[in-house]
């Protein structure tokens, strides 16, 4: 019994409870995607993945944000129906919204390093509003960057094209999230783990 | 909606890994040809695969049919110019071409949703991923499965919770957001007692993992996945 | 008076309630009894038009619930199974006057039920703390003094007790009592009547979905055997 | 066995614990009773070291928990006041196993515990039951079992016995007693004593974060007049 229990080898305590968070914001994306409302502006659906990107970087910081959406992909793929309008399968990650998918981790751990200025996470009260909001739109033309190019490349359309329809239609909803995100972070009932 | 439905076909008899590989080496010749006579290949390869599946084309379809819209629209944006002649055949086609491959690709990872468990692609993680990461990938996999349901259903209770106190005679702004930060909270709530749970029951970073093997039936179909790969350099 | 005509329900084609017929009047005190599972949870969200029957009928005083839900919900006050899924602010005093906030109460007399309905479940002056930070029994007192707080004319409680403590139970009970004097009908759902049952009017015991035993405790104690509750004396 | 010595510990500077001092021994039932807020579940909690003391120490088997927290997490089993705050997986099966992987037991051994602690709660054969589908009573009994599976020398349990009706709760009991006798000891928190307390060897009595009372049943009844708790023949 001794020599097995010598073998365990525990996961931190700390990295539990971000881990915890990260599998728990990775679901709450899922959540998010189920319903997609088609946009007839766009080839792709207008959904509320794009607010969880933002506080995952905002409340997990750039590590464990990353991590969250990482794991995010890696469920769809796996088969967890996370993606827009409940769907799955590695196909999504290569698909038209592909672009959009992968820019998800970076979008996230972009926003941490700017808000957070590294990897030891800071209380959002101390980081001043232009700060987050900077960090919110460089993340915003990461995410349309991504998806817009790629879509253009795996459906052949020239990148004016592709910006058109896929990055300029939702502006106006991009706003309203990231409005959402910061009154979320500065109603201060959800904040960073800081141990 | 498209999920794992236990069955006895080929493809459930494979491992996942051998699953995955086939889709990687699929998507990867796919993404890099466009022309008729691949797309044509390809197109005979993704049948036998959802044959091997008993995937149910129609259905298929019907879950990924947001998808389709835009598959559709592609080359008809594509396809229109601004100033004469308006509409440019030639880059409509490229891009239908284009856009039927993405098709051919969404299909073959139906297959893999439709065989596979998420049990089994957990394990299939935690073989490939070395070191920490793949553990932690893998048990994820398993906690956004688990959480995805019970986080639907806490919206569900709140709105309960709300509308049984008349919450319905509030504005719509309070209701969303109440709903909205609630559902945060409750979320978050959610993620500490987790971590209370998984430290209770000793999680570590070597855990005994769920077992997967090779069989017979995987090696010809490995090769097949290698074969799918290379020929994107073609 | 709730009144339920030959109601029926189920859950994606499995029967949970299968007609139900039941009545109770204003000032009465029934018990609502049977084991894990029996369908007393979905028969109580039947009473404020949190579920619609399939077939048949649910009136409160005389008007089905869902052709006038406010006046349902306004007169049925409801405390739900677990506390947790019920809470909608972040504090104590905010959540007790979410109600009343929403019968569109002044303010003084919003303050006045909140005092009083804390002080009813023994959490008197606690209006500031954190519902979060709350031990399991506190908080169920707190979902409680919520439903009190609207002073409606019929409660409808999904085991509250379990989780309090003797003096918290005491009081609630004391509270009920006052209440059924003033005219209110209470309906209590519960497997264990030890508690009780000395207070009960009447009790209708479930099985499977029906109604399996409706009458005056001393008359029907024998037919509860092997209803899976606890009854006194055993 | 399971000591405390002179422990306490705050949140956020409101005192919970304050110089706590006990001892469970191996084989032992004891029971911590106890009003709401009076720090039953801050205390179980700093048994596997998911709190720990602002000062004074818990030891299990003679080691500090902080210093040996992988000893103390495989051998102290603990059940949550909430079930549902304590799964880790979708399904019966792959929750139970979670300890047992994490121990890093070979397979066999892993599917033999599983199969022991489903058959110990009355849930045999279960594995493959989707956890938000089953009722409360049996949401309890699988959460008992994932405690079970990690085969502790002590099993600490906070409330087992609310919402659970009373076949469920008879099969529980009844373990909890063919554990005792194979020597593991057990604690229990509760506020109402009538159900368990044929089967204890002693109740440790808390009030305001302290121990009130502590000693065989029998003999510390009368001590335990104004403690908040439940006691037989009242
Ligand atoms: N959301 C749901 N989806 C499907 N089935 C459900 C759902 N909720 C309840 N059921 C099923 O309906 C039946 C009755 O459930 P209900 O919650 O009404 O029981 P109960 O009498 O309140 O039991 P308990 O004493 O455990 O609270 C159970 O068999 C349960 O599995
Ligand atoms: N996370 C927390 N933050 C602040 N205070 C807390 C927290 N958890 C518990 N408390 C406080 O600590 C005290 C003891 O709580 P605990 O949960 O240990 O009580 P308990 O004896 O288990 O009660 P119950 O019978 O209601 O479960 C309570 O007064 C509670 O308000
Ligand atoms: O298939 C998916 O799940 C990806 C959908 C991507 C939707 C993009 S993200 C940026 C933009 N904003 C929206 O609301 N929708 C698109
Ligand atoms: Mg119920
Ligand atoms: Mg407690």
């Amino acid at each position: 019994m001794a020599t097995e229990r010598n073998s365990v080898d525990l996961v931190d305590d700390t990295v539990v409870r971000q881990f915890a968070r990260a599998a728990v914001l990775a679901a709450l994306i899922g959540v998010a995607a189920l319903v997609g409302i088609p946009y007839p502006l766009s080839p792709a659906p207008v959904t509320l993945q794009v607010l969880f990107v933002f506080l995952a970087g905002l409340v997990l910081g750039p590590v464990w944000g990353a991590f969250s959406l990482l794991l995010y992909l890696t469920a769809g793929a796996a088969g967890v129906p996370v993606f827009s309008n409940m769907t799955a399968g590695i196909g999504v990650l290569f698909g038209q919204t592909g672009g959009y998918l992968w820019s998800y981790p970076i979008a996230a751990a972009l926003i941490g390093v700017i808000v957070h200025r590294g990897t030891t996470l800071r209380d959002l009260h101390d980081v001043s509003l232009t700060v987050v909001v900077g960090a919110l739109v460089a993340a915003t033309i990461v995410i349309y960057a991504m998806g817009s190019v790629y879509m253009s490349w795996v459906l052949e359309m020239t990148l004016w094209e592709a910006v058109t329809v896929a990055a300029l239609p939702f502006i106006p909803a991009e706003i309203v999230k990231m409005t959402a995100a910061i009154a979320i972070v500065r109603s201060g009932r959800i904040t960073p783990v800081r141990s | 909606m498209l999920t794992y439905e236990p069955d006895e076909t080929l493809a459930h008899r494979l491992d996942p890994r051998t699953k995955l590989a086939v889709q990687i080496g699929f998507a990867a010749t796919a993404l890099a040809h466009t022309t008729p006579r691949a797309l044509a290949v390809l197109s005979v390869v993704t049948a036998l695969v959802l044959f091997g599946a008993r995937v149910s084309i129609r259905r298929t379809l019907v879950d990924y049919r947001f998808a389709l819209l835009i598959l559709a629209l592609a080359p008809l944006i594509a396809g229109v110019t601004l100033g004469s002649p308006w509409f440019d055949t030639a880059d409509a086609v490229a891009s239908g071409l284009a856009s039927y491959r993405v098709l051919l690709i969404l299909l073959v990872s139906a297959a893999y949703v439709r065989s596979t468990p998420v049990r089994d692609s957990r394990a299939a993680i935690q073989w490939t991923i070395p070191g920490k990461p793949g553990q932690l990938l893998g048990i994820g996999v398993a906690l956004v499965f688990r959480f995805l349901p019970v986080l639907q259903g806490d919206l569900r209770t709140i709105r309960e919770g709300m509308a049984a106190r008349l919450g319905s005679e509030r504005s719509a702004v309070d209701r969303a957001s109440t709903i909205g930060i609630l559902g945060l909270t409750r979320a978050f709530d959610r993620a500490d007692r987790l971590s209370l749970a998984l430290q209770a029951r000793c999680f570590a970073w070597n855990p005994t993992l769920p077992s997967l093997a090779f069989s017979r039936l995987d090696y010809p179909v490995l090769v097949l996945a290698v074969a799918l790969a290379f020929s994107a350099f073609v | 008076m709730i009144e339920f005509q030959s109601v029926s329900y189920a859950f994606d084609d499995v029967p949970v309630l299968e007609d139900v017929s039941l009545s109770i009047d204003d000032g009465e005190f029934v018990l609502l009894a049977g084991g894990n599972g029996s369908g007393k949870t979905t028969l109580l969200r039947h009473c404020n038009g949190l579920l619609e029957p399939d077939s048949g009928d649910v009136l409160v005083d005389g008007t089905p619930v869902a052709e006038d839900l406010i006046a349902a919900r306004s007169s049925v006050g409801m405390v739900f199974q677990h506390p947790r899924d019920q809470f909608v602010a972040a504090t104590v005093g905010a959540d007790v006057a979410f109600g009343p906030e929403n019968l569109g109460l002044e303010r003084r007399e919003i303050d006045r039920r909140v005092t009083a309905a804390l002080d009813a479940v023994n959490m008197a002056g606690r209006e500031d703390d954190q519902i979060d930070a709350l031990s399991g029994g506190e908080q169920s007192r707190v979902a409680i003094a919520g439903a009190l707080a609207m002073e409606p004319t019929h409660l409808v409680l999904d085991e509250p007790f379990t989780g309090l403590d003797e003096p918290a139970r005491r009081s609630v009970l004391d509270r009920l009592a006052s209440l059924m004097a003033d005219g209110t009908g209470v309906l209590l759902a519960t497997h264990d009547l030890r508690d009780v049952c000395g207070l009960a009017d009447r009790i209708i015991a479930m099985r499977n979905g029906r109604v399996a035993v409706d009458g005056p405790l001393a008359a029907v104690l024998d037919d509860l055997e092997g209803l899976e509750v606890r009854v006194p004396g055993r």
